[in-house]
């Protein structure tokens, strides 16, 4: 049970290759460099592999029957006596305490997997892509931070940890992005990230808050076995927010409406980066988050709706950017958005499953997608603009059968991987009871034509039609190294093949992947049924319910739908020239609202960060920083100095007061108050003596006055 | 040694500043090899105390290493030089040697006018600040508290910036100002413990006894128990600083020497939230749990930190820009101590430790660049992270401790208030979470308009990167920083017992019946006198 | 008690610090005839020699009185009744000599520096303590009268000492003015009062007094009586309204005679004060209480404000000298509000032992600064003390800081105890205006340490400060860190000297 | 044995002090305010004598009269008082210092005279012829020590008289 | 007219009164310093008048003394003051007291 007990190690691998590229790394050779930090990678690879199936082995039928495997290596916060308590929701003490423990089951086996996998993969790949830049250290320094967070947010066994490798990936993001830290954009996109991401985290804070206070622990097996105790009825209030702020967490790192933003500027990082973080895992991580809290998700149906509208939104809402954007990595950003909705859209309407096999399959042809635009990005020295591309087909032959499988898998063609994923989310939506829900599909539907239109766009333009690059760039066109075509190569085979974990009962297969996946999820069926409402009849009811005939039908619907979006690229782009035209140009308001991003980005500079003015004014953060700086020293400093006012009122009155007070040392309200009072006291003094023998007449008058007639 | 630990360690600064009165002044270099001398040795002569204080922890006495006995200071008046710690005390103690020294390392080349006497005032603050936090004696915790001003005073007059005096003025008036009332209210407790006792004392443990009484005092009731609670108060949130009281901060930050900045912000505002926990706390319970009290005291917190984000979001000056963050960051420390509970409480007791730690190297890493260039103006830089790359890294990692990244000690701290807040009332926590936000978009776009970019001021194209003995300061932040962020149970452990036991005095203070029969069982001498004086006004 | 008239050898014992001070002062007169202008400094080591004879003197006094072991509190009235030494005249004793002692040796360097070195300057002085501890003992109002008029005119000529200089003479010219004037109406009020009880004795008219007022509670000649002598007595103690002569008086005088004036003729004017409202009109407390609050507010309002923005600094400590007089009303309110706590009596004592040698550290200092064409007694002339004379700036920090009421120096202690006694007395809206006030206070003391410590000196060198003015600064300076750090002895002092038991429960403590 | 047309004298004399007072205070030359001011005091000794203090009107004849008033004369001559006499004699507050002082003695006489019996109104019968012996039993007895006190007033008076007005020491 | 015909301590009382009058009325007004100092003279003068006048009315001599000790303080005074005048006038050439400003504020 080596890698079982040994699991922290797969994390701490990765760490300590970055430690060493934090301590010595300006010193190695880039041989070197590649070496220990791809080696760790590898190395983690190999652990989680050994990990997963000694996992599988020890969960098998007997003593540890479905249940996770934990692993506590110490009390991070708070203290092992557990003195330190709180008081929850119904009066009792809880110990504060978070271990730094890790936890494997079937869900994070998933995850586990495919992050290292993917993660080796582009690693290797970055030796090749990062080649020639500066900083070489740096960019290994920072991917084996990431992958060291990333894993650290799997294997957690409670959410405190997790919310380590949460901000973790965020930060290594924010480097990431900004890597390039001479461009302003770059560095801007990166600030971008790291605070939107912030916004999320701040609900994940407040979530988990939430759930300590009413389960008294933040231990997932805990939460998940308090959840399913019964004690909590469906639509409890309280959970109902929690899982509403974990989801606000979870739409900032998995880029949802309102706060993808970050995600299609996250594109000035380095391509591996973007494959890496920004398609394949981080991204991911709100719906690992969201899976693993299922247990209390389910016990919150209006926040599973709200999960299922805003993914159902998102994706249908970054598919229509995509239509028109001209930046290749642009395009793919906001396809990941849009598959990323998908996803949520799975989550939402319980198909807990379904959403992580997306996921699952999405980690390879999207990483695929992302190195493959890497690779034309490389090979055009540089440019990303589809417009000034075309005709590199047979040019760079691998990388462009790889991306083509790449596409096919993510349209939904059959048998690619993204058919199955996706074809099982529209499926359980479909099947989802209640009107609503069908809505919910047909926005899916149309999502599924717009991926397929537009990644075949992308393909058309990029690899076929007219060559529109200038002759000098036309010149240094070449197929990518080994170290980069490799990868491709992997991952392609992994787009094909990945779907095929789950083929689905109605074509004959067994879905293996939901069952594997089976133990972890809880659906409102089963929770009711522990809770006694329902009985066990019934539930199994439901399930038999499948409607075989109606899956094919939805099959076939997507599959057309898929082939619509392909063959409207086919004859829009297919001979694409210098100049050619959009077919949604023809519409101008619309063109221009989805080519600028429905002005999104405009409306937030304007009205949340405040980085625009409108007219004199700030408004948004930026704005109330202004507008407090300038409350703080101008009225909370005057006002506690006594005389703010004074200053304010004569300033106003008179601008040679003004000017005196600048120029004086009378900026400061103590001066002038000493001004006000004490320039009338020593008046008073004004050094006659008989002024003085009046002012101590005048004071025995007053008093005898007051005495005897008072 | 056991029993005079703390004297040693509270002296030995002192013993500094008088060696260093009799070193000629010329000799510049003699007298900054002393003072590094006695700052270190006054943080190698406070480790001991960690293992002693370690395995005494479990001890059930409230305050260890007691020395000296009550009222033998100035017996005609009860005042006593009794020192004594507990886990609050003692991790703020470890800090504030710690901070002196590297504040004395980091001074080596910032200082080059008057050298000597820089060195004494600042070993004399050394002293005043350990005093502070040691004393168990009202009367010796006022005058450590007060006479540690005079040296801060001097520090930023005489080494700070363009408008150090005024900043050095504001300074020491805004905190006299609070003390004076705070010292009568002492006055008054000291009175209400002779009128139930027959005692004058000034003596902590004895006025815990007397203190909480006064609230359900019909002599006094809780109009003059909230009117004490203020005097106290305004004291402490002027030290802190809490929202409004904060408008010295940036003035005395920004005109204060580096090291000066530190040690200010490092220890000096912890006297304000130390004064909280261990006055404010113990003596009005009553008046603390009162809703509205309470309630003022948890807006004014969430006020400071969303307000001091916001203002430092906007702030040109480097300098300035962190002094905002600290009232934000100090915002946090209130707002965990005035939850009430042990979460609360321990974990504004970390977050002071690593507001020490963060804050303390941001203001480090300010006056760096200030050293070499001059200016804290942000928009005369850009680029360094070229020229510095080892510093643009320390400064990064200090910034990620500052904005509260999980493994990095800001975090531990904040997490823990934030939930200790949250399960009081949820929506405490809740307004106080966007703080942590905004602390990532000042200190970002900071780092980003100071470090990214390239070069575009050629003044700054010249610039060396940190020397070995500018990184020697940061090693032990950077070590704190992460050992906090890591593996934070000895600190947890070590404020597990002070922070259940304050609470329990707030939440459940003893009843007037259990402090009577206290008092019953005294001798009989004192049974007399408390007979014959109760009461003995009304 | 009554008048005795018998006069016995006692009376030559209690009379025997006079007699010493009166002879020196003319030995001085006579010794000065002879003294070749280069060694005027004879005169200043025999005022010495004078001053510490009559400290022996009152220590001969002090164990006499013990050795009768008379009850705590109580005195003896000596010289057919017009003194009545107890421990409170003896206090008082103690610090007049004190101050004067420090003063004479501030004045050596100073008055040579003026080519004033005269052996009449020291006659004056030694005269003047004379007038002093008639006021302090002094329990017949004639005695007291008198005595607060050899006081004053010996302070008169003192200020005006510097003949030609015009500020002196005219400081001179303004206080004699007023002084007079004010001891007219002191005087008037003192005949009513003799009108009243027909009786010059203290104890005889308190005694008048309260059957008087009993009989008639309202009695309009009784406070006109009461508000023209206490106009008399507010004058000689600075207190607003009546306090303008001081700023006036304090710059134009010779500094070191400032520094006098502010410490021994001051604590003269409170022995004076306390005497007679606390042992003769005490029965009137309840008219002169609410007065004294009047004055006591205004007083720390007027003089702190007028020494914010005060540029010179004898006159800035003049301002300064009036406010703490206001503090010091404020612990004659608590003391006697009611007849329970003595805490507030105790604190003006305190105050004015701790206030002798802290202001006059602070006056010594300036009157260092005075040399060649130079008056020194500018803020500016304080620009960088610190760089001409380190020590004396460390110690003006000290004084200052003092001053200023801050820990765990002399200075804190005054005023503790008379927050103290505001508190217990429940005058907590007074005490809270106190010490606010103490806040203002320290913004002008702040500021000549910003000259000292921060401002640029016009000129280089070392300042030349002589041994004399060392060896005052580092006595003054002393006491201030010692009361300061170790006060119980002094409270102990003051204990004793107000004749107050020890409290049972300090007592307890103690053992 | 009281004298002979009392109030007439008192009345006589009291008007005499009052517009010597008067004439003092309103002279242009100090000279003749010195002279009025010497007039009044004799009314006063007189007024002493009436009062049956014969000691203390002697006093006031040789003392007063007599001894300060020549000093005052010496001064006035010693001072050149030309332009003060030349210019205005009144200062520029003398309004609001009229009307105070005249508040102040307002308000003491309004109190003295309403409230007559204030004063214990017994004229006691003193032994007149031997004031003198009483007044030196008194002073060189119980009032001794102020006595000597004041001579050391009279010395400092001397040596403060001699410092100022000389102008060599 | 009984009261007024019957001289009593009462008159005396007043005509002091009248007389402090007059000595406040010289030191508020008067520019001259000798005729300000002669005006404290009325003062004490005044003060003198009540306590012969008290002393009648107690048949002590306690007030009679004290008038003595007021009017050798008043020569005392005078004597000083002229003297200082003196002094003052060497350097300034006037006696009048407003051009006595030089300290002030």
């Amino acid at each position: 049970m080596f890698f079982l007990s040994h699991i922290w190690l797969i994390p701490l691998l990765p760490a300590l290759g970055a430690a060493i590229m934090f301590f010595f790394g300006r010193k190695l050779q880039k041989a070197t460099v590649s070496a220990v930090c791809v080696g760790s990678i590898v190395l983690a690879f190999i652990m989680a592999c050994g990990a997963v199936w000694q996992y599988s082995a020890w969960s098998s039928p007997g003593e540890h029957f479905h249940q996770p495997y934990q692993t506590i290596l110490y009390t991070w916060l708070g203290t092992d006596t557990g003195h330190l308590t709180y008081t929850t929701h119904d009066g009792a003490q809880a110990p504060f305490q978070a271990d730094a423990g890790f936890l494997l089951d079937p869900l994070s086996s998933i995850w586990l997997l495919f992050v290292t996998g993917v993660g080796m993969l582009i690693h290797i790949y970055s030796t090749g892509y990062m080649a020639h830049e500066s900083g070489y250290y740096r960019f290994f320094g920072y991917l084996n931070l990431f992958m060291f967070s990333m894993l650290t947010l799997i294997l957690a066994n409670n959410y405190v940890l997790m919310f380590v490798g949460w901000e973790g990936v965020g930060l290594c993001s924010y480097l990431l992005i900004g890597f390039y830290f001479h461009r302003k954009s770059a560095t801007d996109a990166g600030n971008k990230a790291f605070i939107v991401n912030r916004i999320g985290d701040a609900g994940f804070l407040l979530g988990m808050f939430f759930i300590a206070w009413n389960f008294g622990s933040l231990r997932f097996a805990d939460v998940t076995q308090l959840a399913h105790s019964g004690r909590f009825a469906i639509g409890d209030p309280y959970i109902t927010a929690a899982t509403l702020l974990l989801f606000v967490g979870a739409c900032g790192k998995s880029a949802q409406l309102p706060l993808y933003i970050w995600l299609p500027d996250a594109m000035e990082g380095p391509t591996p980066v973007s494959a890496l973080i920004h398609a394949a895992t981080m991204v991911t991580a709100g719906v690992y988050m969201v899976a693993r809290s299922n247990a209390l998700f389910v016990l919150a149906p209006a926040s599973m709706k709200t999960v299922a509208i805003v993914g159902a939104l998102t994706a249908i809402f970054a598919a229509s950017i995509a239509l028109v954007q001209n930046d290749i990595k642009r395009v793919l950003a906001y396809s990941t958005v849009s598959q990323l909705g998908y996803m949520f859209l799975a989550l939402g309407v319980g198909a807990f499953a379904a959403g992580v096999f997306h996921v699952f399959t999405h980690a390879f042809f999207k990483a695929l997608l992302f190195l493959g635009a890497g690779s034309v990005i490389h090979s055009m020295s540089g440019e990303q603009d589809m417009r000034n591309m075309g005709d590199l087909g047979h040019r760079i032959p691998i990388t462009h059968r790889t991306m083509f499988i790449a596409t096919l898998a993510i349209a939904g063609i059959f048998p690619f991987a993204g058919f199955f994923s996706k074809d099982a989310i529209l499926w359980e939506t479909w099947s989802r009871e209640g009107g609503a829900y069908r809505l919910l599909w047909y926005v899916g539907y149309a999502t599924a034509l717009m991926t397929a239109f537009y990644m075949f766009r992308l393909m058309y333009l990029t690899f076929h039609g007219r060559p529109r690059m200038s002759h000098d760039a036309e010149h240094h066109i070449h197929e990518s190294p080994v170290s980069m075509t490799a990868p491709l190569v992997a991952l392609a085979l992994c787009a094909i093949v990945a779907g095929w974990l789950g083929w689905p009962h109605s074509l004959g297969g067994s879905d293996r992947f939901t069952a594997f996946l089976e133990p972890v999820f809880a659906t409102e069926a089963n929770v009711l049924q522990q809770q006694g409402r329902t009985t066990q009849l019934e539930a199994g009811a439901k399930e038999e319910e499948r409607n075989t005939t109606g899956e094919w039908v939805l099959m076939g619907l997507s599959l057309a739908a898929a082939g619509l979006g392909w063959g409207m690229a086919w004859r829009n782009y297919r001979h694409a020239d210098k100049g050619y035209t959009e077919p949604i140009a023809a519409v101008p308001p619309v063109y221009n609202t989805l080519l600028n991003k429905y002005y999104v980005d405009e409306g937030y500079d304007y009205v949340f960060t405040g980085r625009r003015k409108l007219g004199n004014a700030r408004l948004g953060v930026l704005g109330l920083g202004e507008g407090s700086s300038w409350f703080d020293v101008h009225i909370i400093d005057g006002l506690v100095n006594g005389a703010g006012w004074i200053t304010r009122l004569t300033a106003t009155i008179s601008s040679w007061w003004d000017k005196w007070i600048i120029d004086g040392i009378g900026v400061n309200g103590p001066a002038i108050l000493a001004r006000m009072f004490s320039y009338p006291a020593r008046l008073f003094e004004w050094g006659l003596v008989q002024w003085y023998a009046l002012v101590m007449t005048a004071g025995l008058v007053g008093f005898v006055f007051y005495y005897v007639y008072h | 040694m056991q029993n005079h630990i703390l004297s040693i360690i509270l002296f030995t600064p002192l013993v500094g500043a008088l060696v260093l009165l009799f070193v000629p002044k010329e000799n510049k270099d003699a007298i900054r090899w002393i003072a590094n001398l006695f700052a270190l040795g006054g943080l190698l002569v406070s480790l001991p105390l960690v293992p002693m204080f370690w395995s005494q922890m479990q001890s059930a006495d409230r305050f260890k290493f007691i020395e000296g006995v009550p009222n033998n200071w100035i017996p005609s008046i009860g005042a006593g030089y009794v020192i004594g710690i507990d886990g609050i005390s003692f991790l703020l103690i470890m800090l504030t040697t710690l901070l002196g020294w590297i504040s004395i390392l980091s001074s080596w080349t910032a200082i080059e006018t008057r050298v000597k006497e820089y060195y004494v005032w600042f070993l004399i603050l050394q002293t005043g600040m350990l005093g502070v936090f040691m004393a168990l004696d009202f009367f010796l915790f006022f005058v450590f508290w007060e006479a540690m001003l005079v040296p801060m005073y001097l520090l930023i007059g005489i080494w700070g910036g363009p408008r150090k005096l005024y900043a050095a003025i504001k300074f020491f008036l805004y905190t006299l100002a609070g003390s004076v009332l705070m010292l009568l209210g002492i006055l008054f407790l000291y009175f209400h413990h002779h009128a139930l006792t027959g005692i004058y004392t000034f003596s902590l443990t004895a006025l815990y006894e007397t203190a909480p009484k006064i609230y359900s005092d019909p002599a006094y009731g809780p109009g003059i128990a909230t009117l004490l609670f203020f005097a106290f108060f305004f004291a402490f949130a002027i030290k802190v600083p809490m929202f409004p009281f904060h408008t010295w901060l940036p003035d005395a930050h920004v005109e204060a020497p580096t090291a000066g900045s530190v040690i200010l912000a490092g220890v000096l505002l912890k006297m304000g939230t130390y004064g909280f926990i261990r006055f404010s706390l113990p003596f009005f319970p009553d008046v603390l749990m009162h809703t509205k009290v309470r309630g003022w005291m948890i807006t004014l917190s969430i006020i400071a930190i969303i307000y001091g984000a916001l203002v430092s979001l906007m702030q040109k000056d480097m300098k300035k820009l962190v002094a905002y963050s600290s009232v934000s960051h100090l915002g946090f420390c209130t707002l965990g101590i005035f939850a009430l509970t042990p979460l609360g409480l321990s974990g504004s007791v970390l977050q002071q430790i690593n507001h020490g730690i963060s804050t303390g190297a941001l203001f480090l890493i300010v006056g760096i660049l200030y050293e070499r260039r001059h200016t804290r103006e942000i928009a005369e830089y850009g680029g360094i992270s070229n020229v510095m790359p080892v510093y643009a890294t320390i400064t990064m990692i200090m910034f990620l401790s500052s904005m509260g990244l999980p493994l990095l000690n800001g975090f531990v701290g904040e997490f823990t208030i934030l939930q200790g807040t949250f399960m009081e009332n949820w929506r405490w926590g809740a307004w106080a979470v966007p703080g942590v936000v905004l602390a990532a978009a000042y200190l970002l776009w900071l780092y980003q308009r100071v470090f990214f970019g390239p070069v575009t001021n050629p003044k700054n194209e010249k610039l060396h990167d940190l020397t070995p003995r500018e990184v020697l300061t940061f090693v032990p932040l950077l070590i704190m920083a992460f050992w906090i962020g890591l593996y934070p149970k000895p600190f947890f452990e070590i404020l597990e017992q002070p922070v259940n036991q304050i609470v329990q005095d707030v939440r459940h203070p003893r009843s007037g019946a259990a402090v009577n029969a206290a008092l019953q069982a005294t001798p009989p001498a004192t049974a007399a006198v408390t007979a014959s004086s109760t009461r003995g006004k009304n | 008690m009554g008048a005795l008239s018998q006069f016995n050898w006692n009376d030559y014992l209690l009379a025997l610090p006079i007699t010493l001070l009166t002879l020196f002062a003319l030995g001085i007169l006579l010794i000065d005839l002879m003294l070749p202008p280069e060694s005027k400094w004879v005169n200043a080591v025999t005022a010495l020699i004078g001053v510490v004879f009559a400290t022996a003197g009152v220590v001969k006094i002090q164990l006499w009185l013990q050795a009768g072991h008379l009850p705590p509190g109580s005195g003896w009235p000596g010289l057919m009744g017009t003194i009545y030494m107890d421990r409170f005249a003896l206090y008082f004793f103690y610090l007049f000599l004190a101050g004067t002692a420090v003063s004479i040796l501030m004045s050596m360097r100073y008055m040579q520096t003026e080519h004033e070195n005269h052996g009449e300057y020291y006659t004056l002085m030694l005269l003047s303590v004379v007038g002093m501890m008639c006021m302090a003992s002094g329990y017949d109002i004639v005695l007291i009268f008198i005595g607060l008029e050899l006081m004053a005119i010996s302070t008169y000529v003192l200020v005006g000492f510097l003949r030609r200089d015009r500020r002196s003479n005219e400081a001179a010219l303004k206080y004699l003015l007023l002084g007079a004037f004010s001891s007219g109406i002191f005087a008037y009020g003192l005949s009513l009062l003799y009108g009243l009880t027909g009786s010059t004795n203290l104890g005889e008219i308190s005694r008048e007094l309260s059957r008087l007022l009993y009989r008639d509670p309202h009695n309009a000649v009784a406070i006109v009586a009461l508000l023209t002598t206490i106009t008399g007595l507010l004058f000689k103690v600075a207190a607003v309204p009546f306090h303008q002569w001081a700023p006036d008086a304090y710059e134009g005088a010779p500094t070191c005679i400032t520094g006098f004036m502010s410490v021994a003729v001051k604590a003269a004017g409170w022995a004076m004060l306390l005497r007679i409202l606390i042992w003769g009109l005490g029965p009137m407390r309840a008219v002169w209480l609410p007065l004294l609050v009047f004055v006591s507010i205004a007083t720390m309002t007027g003089a702190n404000f007028a020494a914010l923005t005060q540029t010179n600094t004898k006159r800035l400590l003049a301002y300064s000298s009036i406010a703490h007089v206001g503090y010091m009303l404020l612990g004659l309110i608590a003391g006697t509000a009611t007849q329970l706590s003595p805490d507030g009596i105790k604190g003006i004592l305190i105050y004015l032992l701790v206030y002798t040698f802290m202001n006059l550290g602070a006056f010594g200092v300036i009157t260092s600064l005075r040399h060649r064409n130079v008056i020194g007694d500018e803020l500016d002339d304080l620009n960088g003390l610190y760089a001409r004379a380190p020590v004396e700036a460390v110690l003006m920090l000290i004084f200052l800081l003092s001053l200023a009421g801050i820990p765990p120096l002399a200075g804190f202690w005054g005023k503790y105890f008379i927050f103290l006694s505001l508190i217990e007395t429940g005058h907590y809206a007074l005490a809270s205006l106190g010490v606010l006030y103490s806040v203002f206070g320290l913004y002008y003391y702040l500021k000549m340490a910003n000259a000292i410590f921060m401002g640029q000196p016009e000129e280089r060198g070392l300042l030349p400060v002589s041994w004399t003015m060392r060896a005052a600064l580092v006595v003054t300076a002393f006491a201030t860190l010692v009361i300061g750090i170790m006060p119980d002895r002094f409270i102990q002092i003051v204990n004793w000297s107000l004749g107050l038991a020890q409290s049972p429960a300090v007592a307890k403590l103690i053992r | 044995m009281a004298p002979v047309a009392t109030p007439f004298f008192f009345y006589l004399f009291a008007a005499i002090m009052v517009i010597g007072g008067v004439m003092v205070i309103t002279r242009k030359n100090p000279v003749h305010s010195a002279l009025a001011l010497i007039v009044a005091l004799l009314a006063q000794a007189s007024i002493y004598l009436m009062l049956y203090a014969p000691f203390v009107a002697g006093v006031q004849i040789i003392l007063y009269a007599g001894g300060i008033m020549v000093l005052f004369l010496f001064v006035i001559m010693l001072v050149s008082i030309d332009r003060s006499i030349r210019e205005r004699q009144f200062n520029s507050q003398w309004v609001v210092g009229l009307i105070a002082a005249t508040a102040l003695g307002g308000l003491l006489i309004a109190v003295y005279t309403k409230g007559t019996n204030i004063f214990p109104e017994h004229a006691l019968s003193v032994v007149e012829n031997d004031n003198t012996q009483q007044v030196a039993t008194m002073l060189y007895g119980q009032y001794m020590f102020p006595f000597e006190i004041a001579s050391l007033l009279l010395l400092v008076a001397i040596i403060g008289a001699v410092v100022m007005a000389k102008k060599r020491i | 007219m009984e009261s007024i015909l019957h001289i009593t301590t009462l008159h005396y009382l007043v005509l002091g009164a009248a007389l402090f009058l007059l000595g406040v009325i010289g030191v508020l007004t008067r520019r001259n310093v000798v005729i300000v100092l002669m005006s404290i003279e009325l003062i004490l003068n005044a003060v003198n008048l009540n306590l012969v006048a008290f002393s009648r009315m107690w048949g002590g001599l306690h007030g009679q003394i004290f008038a003595i000790f007021i009017i050798t303080d008043a020569a005392a005074e005078a004597a000083v003051g002229l003297g200082i005048l003196i002094a003052f006038f060497r350097n300034k050439e006037t006696v009048n007291i407003d051009e006595v400003n030089l300290l002030k504020w």
